[in-house]
């Protein structure tokens, strides 16, 4: 009745603005840093990247500029986490706060103004969705297999042996906070300039936090994250399909559902590493906790 | 080149003056982006810190302080609570909306009946609510190991649907025309959450933050129990040691700031709200996060944040009223308020000394 | 006379309100087991990690072989040819082995290579490692290999120690001896750092000896007796042991059929685990560390709860209580980590005397801290126990490891157990507070308390306990009087408590 | 009476969303034009319904507007509330229904604009699959609903509609997932009750058509976007604004259609064809003469019970507590 090659390409491009944000938050955690300004760089990224695209005619340079100013709106985390070591939690809340503001305030002159199109990749699917789905894969080998992946995640676990080793605890966390805000930047232009085509405030609506709650859901894994994103995204797009199929369901119970499937199968997985005894699958050791050395 | 040293404990005179020193800071830089944005700086600063407390309209803006600020102080100080002792339950919003409908639920089953016992046990059944609401992670991760940020943070969304379907189901007002949205508890005297006092602003839920402030600082500096829950943010095998049992404090965390968001959410209902609708959380739950960790999760902290906060809410609105500033620009400006209390907080952990070259 | 490898000319540290170091001037020849001695706060660390680079001195030269040598992080220091094993583990837990040997080398090889290498060397130096694992998995005498195998790799000119033994077992502490001549036979430099004057005067070339930061003698710790060395570090004498005026009275604590899972896949599980504890007596538990012993502590403590009928006090079942009834009927403990587990790092020392002292000072009532009397126990505490510290409102975090020792097993002894079991009690403290603990629990047994000491120190348990068993895998072995027990036939124990009941039957 | 009038208003969402409350805001600017100095405006934006309200309502009141819009359902109640304590401020209720000496309200009859878009795409439809994306299923949406549905069926009896709900006024990722699953479904036609461009560009990608929905949505011109349905406040604000200068203002309930200029479609563009263009601008026509009333017998709900009997034309009541497909929508309405 409702063929899954359909439902998988629609989940695909459903799933690419939190997949890319949970991506970079994924790193950023993983480096030992918890970053709750998810949506507010999202939604700079949005208006950026569709300025930047709407005033080039180029899509791509838009998604370059989402990128650029993702990165450097969570230069104001690093400021305070790293510089001034404030608290994570707040700061990233603080983050998600401003940049909505900024997003509202530095949109005004784009409202109601369309995007170009873009032209569409392979298979008919969308060049960043490709690229989306080809950063699991790079972040996946960054982290296990390359020295700087080695070296974040040895900062993320422990920094004090980290920096007992040598190893630039706060240089490689800004690091790692930018490439966070980059990919959030990125994932939050795929709404305005893949999806919507247009600007408007608060277009993200949310997706940040949901990005967020996978970086959990995955156990802290690249593989993971892809999981959590295509689950997410494809309870999501299966209930709007049920309905357009006309599928006598509780709509209600139906609305849900994306975010009842998630608890469920991060329960499942929970419950298979409790009750298996196996280790690993945790937060990483430093994980929001902010550091300071004595020299 | 500057260097910081960490203080031995934190430095008291900091704790007072690193807020004012913020608040002075936010003035400045947010007199220049007001001025950049063509606005008269010094109006706009007057209109957002001042104006709320002794401006033309401060009789009635006053009394909205508490109004806005006690569901904030509510939720946070029970957040708090599990943020010392590293639970974060970051679903404080979920369990709000939930408390707010259990709450109404009892109201909305007796309508139209009149009973002195009406309210108090609408209190009941939103602390109930938000508890339960707060329980489901708990026992999940009790029983299961699954996070608790991942998974409260989920219910906020079922909870927001459960509140859809409630105003559009079955709370919708029977004399509504068909309209979603339940009946008016504020039309309802048994039920409603009136001011106490008129022209305080102070309704049952202001008295309860109150309360939840007193008690929390009883329960964190005097009862073992609270001695216990910093003890376990902190060093949890040690706190095992003394005979904690983690799976106690974690439904104790989640239920207490299930419970007292609940609470906020009841109050809320019957009070300013009125009614259950399918826009019954406002965000208090999140913005309650931040008022938890601008108050340093301690519950007199919790308390200046709580009304701060608050005072930047309704300057805000003031400010859009009289200059039209845009709502974006005082969201801005609260981002730039946050950071600054946040940064200048170095001040009270480190100390700054220059540093004396070789 | 070889060459040196490291000199250090007047090197001076400062912290806030300490000189750690003061003017501190030695040097290290090729091929010499150089050992650094001092008591905790001395300021050995603070001069070994300057050396690594992770600390810049305020003042003062070194050298590396010939060149002025200022490094300005570890990784300098590496490529200087300059390794250290830290004394706290600089490990990262969720890594492999071989990621963290990884994470401790400049140019590590590719993966593949780098795990043959790592399983090759480990074996050459009797020290095997399995690559893939990760560190949670390991006991404390594997993560020390991992630390130490680190620097192996590496061929460092100079390697630094800082108390690498304190948690290894005499064998393991002599196959790493027995590594660090290897390497010292092909001229590499060791500078080695321990409070086990035993294990310095047999296996070390030359001692500096640090007092408050300044260096105070140098000596040939061969040519010393142990007593001579500690004098030389306290500046004054030593107080022996009083070991006397003890009986054994009736049966305290039983333990029978004690049997437990892994608490976690790093954890053992206990197995069949009995023993009896007599009032004033005091018994030893020897093993390599990552046996059972924290599984054991958890179990008497009540941090794990167990089968009924498997823990009793004066008869009484307490095997499904919890710590704090236990600590009301008399069943008290200090567990290894006293940062973390025996105490709150953040919380002042007062506060921290509420973990365990609640109901038997009479601290909490009616779950109302008594927050006076907490600072006053405290102070008792400090007082009697002679620890070094500002007063009751010091951060526990801030005291050193000998203080905060003496003040976890103060906390404990003066509320006057029935038992009180306590694991590792000395562990990397100086010789002088090591002797003012263990006095301590001989006191508390003169009062007619059992007291079961858990340690990897074998000098420790012959000189405290009057009965010994070996905890091998979770298995406890029948308890021998340690009159007559030598170190070899107890290593033989360690080795596996089984073996050695048959080749006594 | 030199003093100008001043005027308040509060919107539910940012005046950027380039919907609902853009559209308010437009009329409010249309108020300003129309009256120069003798009005001073001013507005909040993006206050939440409940508590906030209540207290942004009264500031404009303390603030000294004599004339307040507020222009959300949800803010009903507060309005009612402070309009008891300042009875001589006048209040202006969109969308709902309680009024009181000082409180009138107003809305406007989208289902008239709903059936000349209906007839477009029951037209335009090749897959005769017509998608519609509903915010919540409150009386006003239902309405569109049916009155497009029926329009279509009238001019192309193949037709079916598909309806998704999608819980939001505005969330256009959400939007954009919600067309999206209706084109996977063969829909060639979207319709939207819901704010923003996402469904539109969906439809674009697709190689659908779509209508603006609030606003005219003009970016998406000509195609997909063959017409809109546009909220037109400004006759009504500039109406009553008016009445109170002239002293002249009376509470009451407003609900006006095409014919006061208050629905307004949008330029049909070329991408429709010339003769289904001038069927439907003669059926706007019609229905803003009053000639043609959009729910006229026979019609039967969608359980299959009668409605309207022949001829027969739906009451303001029924229409305004609609809660009921009409036959032929193989959908439901949660509840
Ligand atoms: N040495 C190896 N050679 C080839 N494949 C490997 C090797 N180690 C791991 N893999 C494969 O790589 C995938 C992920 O491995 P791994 O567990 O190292 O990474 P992860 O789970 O993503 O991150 P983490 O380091 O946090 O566990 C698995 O499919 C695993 O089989
Ligand atoms: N980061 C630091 N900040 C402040 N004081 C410090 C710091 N590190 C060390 N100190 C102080 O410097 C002195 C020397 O400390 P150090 O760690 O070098 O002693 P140690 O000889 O290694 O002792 P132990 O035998 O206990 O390891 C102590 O008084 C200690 O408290
Ligand atoms: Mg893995
Ligand atoms: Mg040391």
């Amino acid at each position: 009745m409702i063929d899954p090659l359909s439902v998988f390409l629609l989940l695909l491009s459903a799933s690419t603005p939190i997949l890319f944000a949970a991506l970079g938050e994924l790193v950023a955690e993983r480096a030992g840093v918890l970053n709750l300004g998810v949506e507010g760089m999202m939604i700079t990224g949005a208006l950026a990247g569709f300025a930047a695209a709407y005033a080039s005619g180029n899509p791509f340079l838009g998604f370059a500029a989402a990128a650029l100013a993702g990165a450097l709106i969570s230069f104001l985390f690093v400021v305070l986490t790293q510089v001034f070591l404030a608290n994570q939690v707040a700061s990233g809340l603080a983050l998600t706060l401003f940049g909505l503001g900024l997003a509202a305030m530095f949109g005004k002159p784009f409202e109601g103004v369309k995007a170009p199109p873009m032209p569409a990749g392979p298979l008919d699917i969308n060049w960043i969705v490709w690229l989306g789905l080809a950063m699991v894969p790079a972040v996946w080998w960054f982290l296990n297999r390359s020295r700087p992946g080695l070296i974040l995640r040895g900062v993320g676990e422990n920094h004090d042996a980290a920096h007992a080793l040598g190893y630039g605890v706060r240089a490689t966390r800004m690091a790692a906070i930018a490439f966070g805000g980059a990919m959030a930047g990125v994932g939050g232009a795929f709404i305005s300039i893949a999806t919507v085509l247009q600007w408007t405030e608060g277009m993200t609506a949310g997706a940040g936090w949901i990005a967020l709650a996978i970086v959990v859901f995955s156990r802290w894994t690249a593989p993971g994250v892809l999981a959590g994103a295509w689950l997410f995204g494809g309870v999501t797009v299966l209930q709007l399909r049920l309905q357009a199929a006309g599928v006598q369901v509780p709509v209600q119970l139906l609305s849900m559902a994306p975010y009842l499937a998630t608890i469920l199968v991060l329960v499942l997985i929970s419950a298979r590493q409790k009750f298996s005894r196996r280790g690993g699958g945790a937060a990483p050791g430093s994980l929001g906790l902010n550091f300071h050395a004595l020299r | 080149m500057i260097r910081l040293v960490p203080r031995q404990s934190a430095s008291n005179g900091w704790q007072v003056a690193t807020p004012l020193l913020a608040v002075l800071a936010t003035m400045v830089m947010g007199g220049l982006l007001f001025a950049i944005m063509g606005y008269d700086p010094v109006a706009a600063i007057r209109t957002i810190f001042w104006d709320p407390l002794f401006g033309p309209a401060a009789s009635y803006s006053r009394p909205q302080l508490l109004v806005k600020a006690a569901p904030l102080i509510l939720i946070a100080s029970g957040l708090a609570v599990g943020f010392r002792a590293g639970i974060w339950n970051i679903g404080a919003e979920g369990q709000y909306i939930i408390g707010g409908i259990t709450g109404a639920a009892v109201a909305l089953a007796v309508y139209p009946l009149e009973a002195w016992w009406l309210f108090p046990a609408m209190v009941a059944a939103g602390l109930a609510g938000g508890w339960a609401w707060g329980m489901i992670p708990a026992l999940l991760r009790n029983w299961f190991g699954a996070s608790e940020i991942l998974v409260s943070l989920m219910l906020v969304y079922v909870a927001q649907r459960v509140a859809a379907w409630m105003a559009f189901g079955p709370m919708r007002n029977p004399e509504g025309m068909g309209f979603p949205g339940s009946r008016n508890l504020q039309q309802y005297p048994s039920a409603a959450n009136p001011e106490l006092i008129a022209g305080t602003g102070a309704h049952w839920g202001v008295v309860a933050a109150a309360l939840a402030v007193l008690a929390t600082w009883f329960l964190m500096s005097r009862h073992i129990r609270g001695f216990h829950i910093r003890a376990a943010g902190i060093a949890p095998r040690a706190a095992r040691f003394a005979g904690v049992r983690p799976q106690t404090l974690v439904a104790f965390c989640l239920g207490l700031s299930g419970a007292l968001a609940g609470a906020a959410g009841l109050f809320e209902v019957a009070g300013p709200a009125g009614q259950i609708t399918d826009k019954l959380g406002v965000g208090y739950g999140f913005t309650a996060i931040i008022v938890a960790f601008l108050g340093r999760l301690h519950p007199v902290g919790i308390l200046l944040a709580g009304l701060l906060l608050a005072l930047t809410y309704i300057g805000g609105e003031l400010a859009q009223l009289t200059m039209q500033l845009p709502a974006a620009t005082v969201q801005v400006f609260q981002g730039m308020l946050l950071f600054f209390l946040l940064g200048f907080d170095l001040l009270t952990r480190f100390q700054i000394r220059r540093r004396v070259s070789a | 006379m070889t060459a040196n490898v490291f000199r250090a000319e007047r090197i001076g540290k400062s912290y806030p309100g300490v000189r750690a170091n003061d003017e501190v001037s030695f040097a290290v020849a090729a091929g010499e087991i150089h050992a650094l001695l001092g008591e905790n706060g001395a300021g050995k660390s603070t001069l070994v990690k300057m050396i690594y680079g992770l600390v810049r001195p305020d003042d003062g030269r070194m050298w590396l072989g010939d060149a002025l040598y200022a490094p300005t992080d570890p990784r300098a220091a590496r490529q200087s040819g300059v390794a250290m094993v830290f004394q706290h583990f600089s490990l990262f837990d969720a890594l492999t082995v071989a990621e963290n040997i990884a994470l401790g080398m400049e140019n590590p090889p590719p993966r593949r290579e780098l795990a043959a290498r790592i399983t090759q060397v480990s074996h050459d130096f009797g020290l095997p490692l399995n690559p893939g694992r990760r560190i949670v998995t390991l006991s404390a005498g594997e993560r020390q290999r991992v630390e130490i195998i680190r620097c192996l790799l590496q061929n460092p000119r100079l390697l630094i120690m800082d108390e690498p033994t304190s948690v290894l077992t005499p064998q393991e502490a002599e196959l790493l001896f027995a590594t660090l001549r290897k390497l010292a036979a092909k001229g590499t430099a060791i500078l080695y750092i321990s409070h086990k004057l035993e294990e310095i005067r047999a296996h070390c070339d030359r001692a500096t000896i640090l007092r408050h930061g300044r260096v105070v003698d140098s000596c040939d710790p061969r040519a010393h007796s142990a007593r001579e060395l500690a004098a030389m570090m306290v500046g004054g004498e030593m107080r022996a042991i009083d070991r006397s005026g003890r009986q054994a009275g009736e049966v305290l604590l039983k333990v029978q059929g004690l049997s437990q899972p892994a608490p976690s896949a790093e954890g053992t599980a206990l197995k069949e685990v009995a023993l009896t504890l007599r009032a004033g007596e005091i018994l030893g538990i020897g093993g390599v560390a990552g046996n059972g012993q924290e599984e054991l502590l958890a179990a008497l403590s009540g941090e794990v709860r167990s089968t009924p009928g498997t823990v009793l006090l004066d008869g009484r079942d307490l095997s499904t209580e919890g710590p704090e009834p236990r600590r009301i009927a008399g069943l008290l403990a200090a567990p290894e980590d006293r940062l973390g587990h025996a105490a709150v790092p953040d919380f002042s020392l007062a506060e921290n005397t509420l973990l365990t002292a609640g109901a038997r000072k009479g601290l909490v009532r009616g779950g109302l801290i008594d927050h006076g009397g907490a600072r006053a126990y405290a102070e008792a505490v400090i007082r009697d126990f002679d620890v070094r510290t500002p007063g009751p409102g010091a951060a526990a975090r801030a005291l050193s490891g000998g203080n905060l020792q003496k003040f976890v097993i103060g906390r404990e002894v003066m509320q006057d157990p029935r038992v009180l079991v306590v694991n590792q009690p000395t562990w990397g403290v100086d010789a002088g507070a090591a002797a003012a603990v263990r006095q301590s629990l001989l006191d508390l047994a003169r009062k007619g308390a059992g007291i079961i000491v858990i340690s990897q120190d074998l000098d420790e348990l012959l000189e405290l306990s009057d009965r010994f068993c070996a905890l091998n895998e979770g298995r406890l072995s029948n308890p021998l009087s340690t009159k007559g027990l030598t170190l070899d036939s107890i290593g033989l124990m360690l080795g596996g408590a089984h073996g050695m009941e048959e080749a006594r039957a | 009476q030199d003093e100008p009038l001043k005027v308040g208003f509060i919107y539910v969402g940012p005046v950027g969303d380039g919907g609902w409350t853009y559209q308010h805001d437009l009329a409010r600017q249309a108020v300003e034009e129309e009256f120069g100095d003798r009005v001073e405006t001013t507005f909040i934006e993006s206050v939440p319904e409940g508590a906030d309200a209540e207290r942004a309502l009264t500031q404009l009141a303390l603030a000294g507007n004599k004339l307040i819009f507020a222009t959300s359902f949800g803010f009903m109640d507060p309005v009612m509330n402070v309009a008891a304590k300042f009875p001589d401020v006048k209040f202006e209720h969109a969308t709902g229904y309680k009024t009181a000496e000082n409180v009138a309200t107003y809305d406007a009859r989208f289902y008239e604009g709903r059936a000349v878009i209906g007839t477009i795409a029951g037209r335009m439809t090749e897959s005769n699959k017509i998608g519609y994306i509903g915010s919540f299923p409150i009386p006003e949406v239902i309405q569109g609903i049916n009155s497009s549905f029926i329009h279509a069926r009238k001019v192309n009896p193949d037709v079916e509609m598909r309806v998704v709900w999608a819980y939001s006024w505005f969330d256009p990722a959400k939007e954009a997932e919600a067309a999206s699953a209706l084109l996977a479904e063969g829909v060639d036609v979207i319709l939207q009750h819901t704010d923003s461009t996402a469904p539109l560009a969906k439809a674009q990608e697709a190689g659908a058509i779509g209508f603006g929905q609030a606003s005219d949505m003009a970016a998406f011109k000509p195609s997909p976007r063959v017409a809109s349905i546009i909220d037109e406040w400004s006759p009504y604000y500039i109406k009553r604004v008016g009445e109170v200068l002239d002293g002249t203002w009376e509470s009451g309930s407003s609900w006006a259609g095409i014919g006061d200029g208050e629905v307004v479609i949008g330029e049909i563009t070329d991408a429709v064809p010339a003769e289904v263009k001038a069927e439907a601008e003669a059926l706007r026509d019609k229905i803003g003469s009053g000639e043609y009333h959009p729910f006229t017998g026979p019609l039967n709900k969608a359980d299959g019970t009668e409605w309207l009997a022949e001829g027969e034309v739906a009451s303001d009541q029924d229409l305004q507590s609609m809660n009921f497909f009409v036959e032929g929508i193989d959908a439901q309405i949660p509840q």
